[in-house]
């Protein structure tokens, strides 16, 4: 698989929302996941200060390594996550070692 | 007014941490201290009620006790919902509504300490019942938003075990449950973890607290005057009301107390844990705020040794 | 603003001096950025462990996805900022989903 | 069979912890937090240990007891190489023996907080001993890998201050030698830390390593039946041979109750960590969840209360 | 240096062998990197989910920037040593300010 | 020379976290729960002294001690400054300045702790004292640097907030604060908290500490070996010179001897983070080696008992 083009997505979501953005990636295809835990943010939604009991204000970022194509594949159901519980998503080309 | 509170370490300690944001101090816990202590309060609290609960069988009293306080908290989440519901979009009147109608931990815990130092027993059963009265305004909340949405489905189950699950509700339950079966003996081992050091870690616990009351209270003024008030005076209202009723029902001092402080808390915890699961619509910049930033201070200033001065008034 | 392409910025700059960065981060049309708390590193000013009381020697990762034209007018004041504190600042183009 | 273990709260506290898992609930401490504590514990122990080794030194009996018990350390290790050998790949057969001849620290302090509440005494080398049986399976295990490729090399001193330097094995081996060389008026200050908060400390640190093993209990259906069994039946087996052979020896009670804690725990710390170092291609997939998940519910519930029968019958 | 191409290597190992990962980075060349601690992730070995004592279920994800020749040299070893030990790299330019 | 400080085991934890570090241990405590356990001690010590500020009025006498100890951390902080001014570039001369002319509260809490073991008493004012010593040196440093550059503005308020308001300045303050205005029976019910487990903690946080001054010390090598012999030796001479201050000013033994390790302590925490955020061109890699690797390890070693003899020889 040596130096083959991929596609990285990289993802920051909402804490309580993990699990939905897992479950997108459950697609077959995606062979893995990166997850940086208790990141913090400001965006449209105000400040996420990664303080209190409940993660409200937690995010997380995740890092997907994946084949173009299924890349293709997954970039829907995220936009429609994001767009319901906010966060951000984009994408890069890199290549895998 | 009695300036008692003024001068209780437990309740200094939080304006501690809110000043501590406001100065903009970088004093701050890190979230894996915060969860390490909120965990272990609820623990050594839910041991005692368990503990206690053992020793005092349920009995129809009780009985009176909890289902009029359910029926307080659906009420007071029902006439909520339907007061904001006029003034903001239907999710975030939900999210209030469960807000005030569901109960604080934190508050009840401030407020055992505040009995246990006027040495004023209650049941060890009202710690089932802050467990147990997280759940019940929440599912209305949620109901209220989904019935709406015919398209969507309730999910009851679903909702329940979330909540029953997460993380706080959790550990109070189970501690309650192993307090109750757990061989008294080797519990007494224990009180030095769960007893001596609690009012300590407490205070801790309550300057963090602050920080992040501090913070939340940043989004105040996006909220408007009247839910302001709103969060002002509802505690106090709600509190009396429960008050009243625990007289009604024939609680003791200390059952009818705590029942003001079911009555009187909004939740900040399990209410955002399960909005942002079933209504990720609703925004928690506006109930925690409230919830955080308003109520609970005005509970723990003003109306720990306010409710108090009622009940002995009520009962003398 | 679906598949627009857009700058990535990502600086790590030591932690006392993050709220240098986010005040230049207060430039209009940033709309938002990603705080990665506490990482550790290597550079020119020897390592940093992230141990200790006083911030010292932890460093955080910011990560901003703005405009292009954006990115090119914050990019001076985070050089100066960099020089003048230590760290690192790259960009690159992303996708935005 | 005695239910005695089933109300102990420590026990419960583990099972709570894994319900938390199987119900999902998000209810977790971080990782910084179950460090914390289990530092503290192993500095506890190994200060308790190192302060009573101060007062009894080592007789020919305690040399008896460790050497007897290296023995058997390393047989154990001997055997489940061989056993599981034929069954899979060598690397993974390595890492299982090592978890079986090694020893595991919390079972041990379980099982001297047991000993503690049924007031029977043990001597602080039972201490010492835990944390050097960590090490000789740890070597062999990694020597069986070893000799099979040639052109590697063993790096014994390396692996030995590897092994010795892991976090856990260090406090616990550095707090024994403080506990006994450090003057015992001073001592006194710090009892309330090491001794009274201990218990409750220990539920709570169960509590989260249940929610670990729940964790590694999803791993399980991998393994394969036959290897399951053996992580029911390998801690009875080991223990009950430790304990005769204790019996043997001359060891006091406690001391032989200690030894067969050492002989039937298996290692989900200190040999995954070397593994990891040392023998990267063995899974920790395959032998932390056989120890964790398995092996020590298996100890703690039924062990700790049988062996103490045994014990009890043997000594009588 | 500034403007300056380089290559960007994100690396995600499991954190026993971060040690192992820093002598590579040794390379004379190698400016210094950043090490993000304890992450999370999901790959062909199964979850990482940073639990336990041991470490063994936790990643670190390390960024390197460096000369594009330099990012050559140390690829090769990179690579060896997640053949062996799991985890993954990939490589991208970035614009160095 | 006494080697009762090498029995003592918060001493020895301490050289336990040094040599981790040398073994390469992967024994380390998350930062969490540094921050945790140092604001622990901070809060605990700073209730202690403001309850007793509040039993013992602030004397002409206290005011002496105050204003001697104020005058002596300036004195250390000018002539360091002109000592390492031709040595060195003019922000790193003024940082060492203020990192000598400054005080270092971990040495103080843990002198604290040696004088009780002693049953010596001292004011509760000296812990208010080190709070506000923290500051006069760090404001002298920064002005030292400002005035060689014109072009800069000294921004005085702003850094004494910014000093005031770092987190383990404001704690300590906070705690003083509240430890001299709470109700005093309700201050009874966290004393298990601040109290009991104290020592047990100093002990875990000294380990912590001792990594940590191990990965500083590897930064020794650079600062060549004048300066090193000037941390070796400084901290002696600083003590003893406010100890015989304290003799002049008539202070008890107890506040004499707590002024020597004010002025013999440097700062590694309150100057490291006002220097990052007023003068982020001096090095930490400079000053904070000198103050934790080498001042910090003489003075708890040799000083801590060293001053106690020349206090009581001086007493007797
Ligand atoms: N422009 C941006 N660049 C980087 N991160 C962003 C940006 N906008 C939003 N985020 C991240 O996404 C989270 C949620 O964004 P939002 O839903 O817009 O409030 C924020 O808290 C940030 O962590
Ligand atoms: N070449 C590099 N690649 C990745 N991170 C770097 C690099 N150089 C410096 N850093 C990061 O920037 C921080 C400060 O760098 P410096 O100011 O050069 O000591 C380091 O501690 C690293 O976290
Ligand atoms: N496709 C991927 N995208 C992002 N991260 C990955 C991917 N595959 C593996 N990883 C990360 O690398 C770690 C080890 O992978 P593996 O050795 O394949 O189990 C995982 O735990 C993830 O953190
Ligand atoms: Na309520
Ligand atoms: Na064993
Ligand atoms: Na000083």
């Amino acid at each position: 698989m040596a130096m083959a083009v991929k596609t990285k997505l990289e993802i920051v979501i909402p804490k309580p929302d993990l699990h939905r953005l897992k479950k997108i990636l459950e697609y077959p295809g995606v062979g893995g996941y990166t997850i940086i835990d208790d990141v913090k943010g400001q965006g449209q939604r105000g400040e996420k200060d990664n303080l209190g009991l409940s993660d409200s204000f937690t995010n997380v970022m995740v890092i997907v390594v994946c084949d173009t194509e299924i890349a293709e594949k997954i970039k829907e159901p995220i936009k429609a996550l994001i767009s319901r519980v906010g966060g951000i998503a984009y994408h890069q080309e890199v290549n895998w070692i | 007014m009695n300036i008692e509170q003024f001068l209780n370490p437990i309740i200094l300690f939080f304006f501690l941490g809110v000043l501590a944001h406001f100065v903009k101090s970088d004093f701050q816990l890190p979230q894996s201290i915060t969860k390490f202590i909120s965990y272990y309060l609820l623990m050594s609290i839910g041991l005692k009620g368990g503990y206690e609960l053992h020793e005092n069988p349920i009995t129809i009293q009780v009985l009176l006790i909890l289902i009029s306080s359910l029926a307080g908290s659906l009420l007071i989440g029902w006439y909520v919902f339907h007061f904001f519901r006029k003034r903001t979009d239907i999710e975030n009147a939900a999210g209030i509504a469960s807000t005030y109608g569901s109960v604080s931990a934190v508050t009840f815990i401030t407020a055992v300490s505040f009995l246990e130092q006027h040495e004023i027993s209650y049941g060890g059963y009202m710690v089932a019942a802050l467990a147990l009265l997280e759940l019940p305004a929440i599912i209305q909340g949620i109901f209220f938003v989904r019935k709406n949405q015919p398209d969507q489905q309730l999910g009851l189950s679903a909702l329940i075990v979330d909540t029953l699950t997460h993380g706080s509700v959790f550990i109070l339950l189970g501690s309650v449950l192993i307090g109750a079966i757990s061989d008294h003996d080797l519990m007494e081992d224990i009180k030095p973890f769960t007893h001596s050091i609690f009012k300590g870690m407490l205070c801790f616990f309550l300057m963090d607290l602050g920080i992040v009351a501090g913070h939340r209270m940043s989004f105040l003024p996006r909220l408007g005057k009247r839910v302001i008030v709103f969060g002002l005076i509802a505690p106090l209202v709600h509190a009396i009301a429960f008050i009243l009723v625990g007289r009604l029902v024939g609680a003791s001092p200390g059952d009818a107390y705590l029942m003001g402080i079911l009555g009187g808390g909004a939740s900040y915890i399990a209410v955002p844990a399960a909005f942002r699961t079933a209504v990720p619509e609703a925004d928690p910049g506006i109930y925690v705020p409230l919830a955080l930033g308003i109520t609970f201070p005005v509970n723990i200033l003003f109306g720990i040794p306010l409710y108090y001065q009622i009940v002995q008034w009520l009962w003398q």
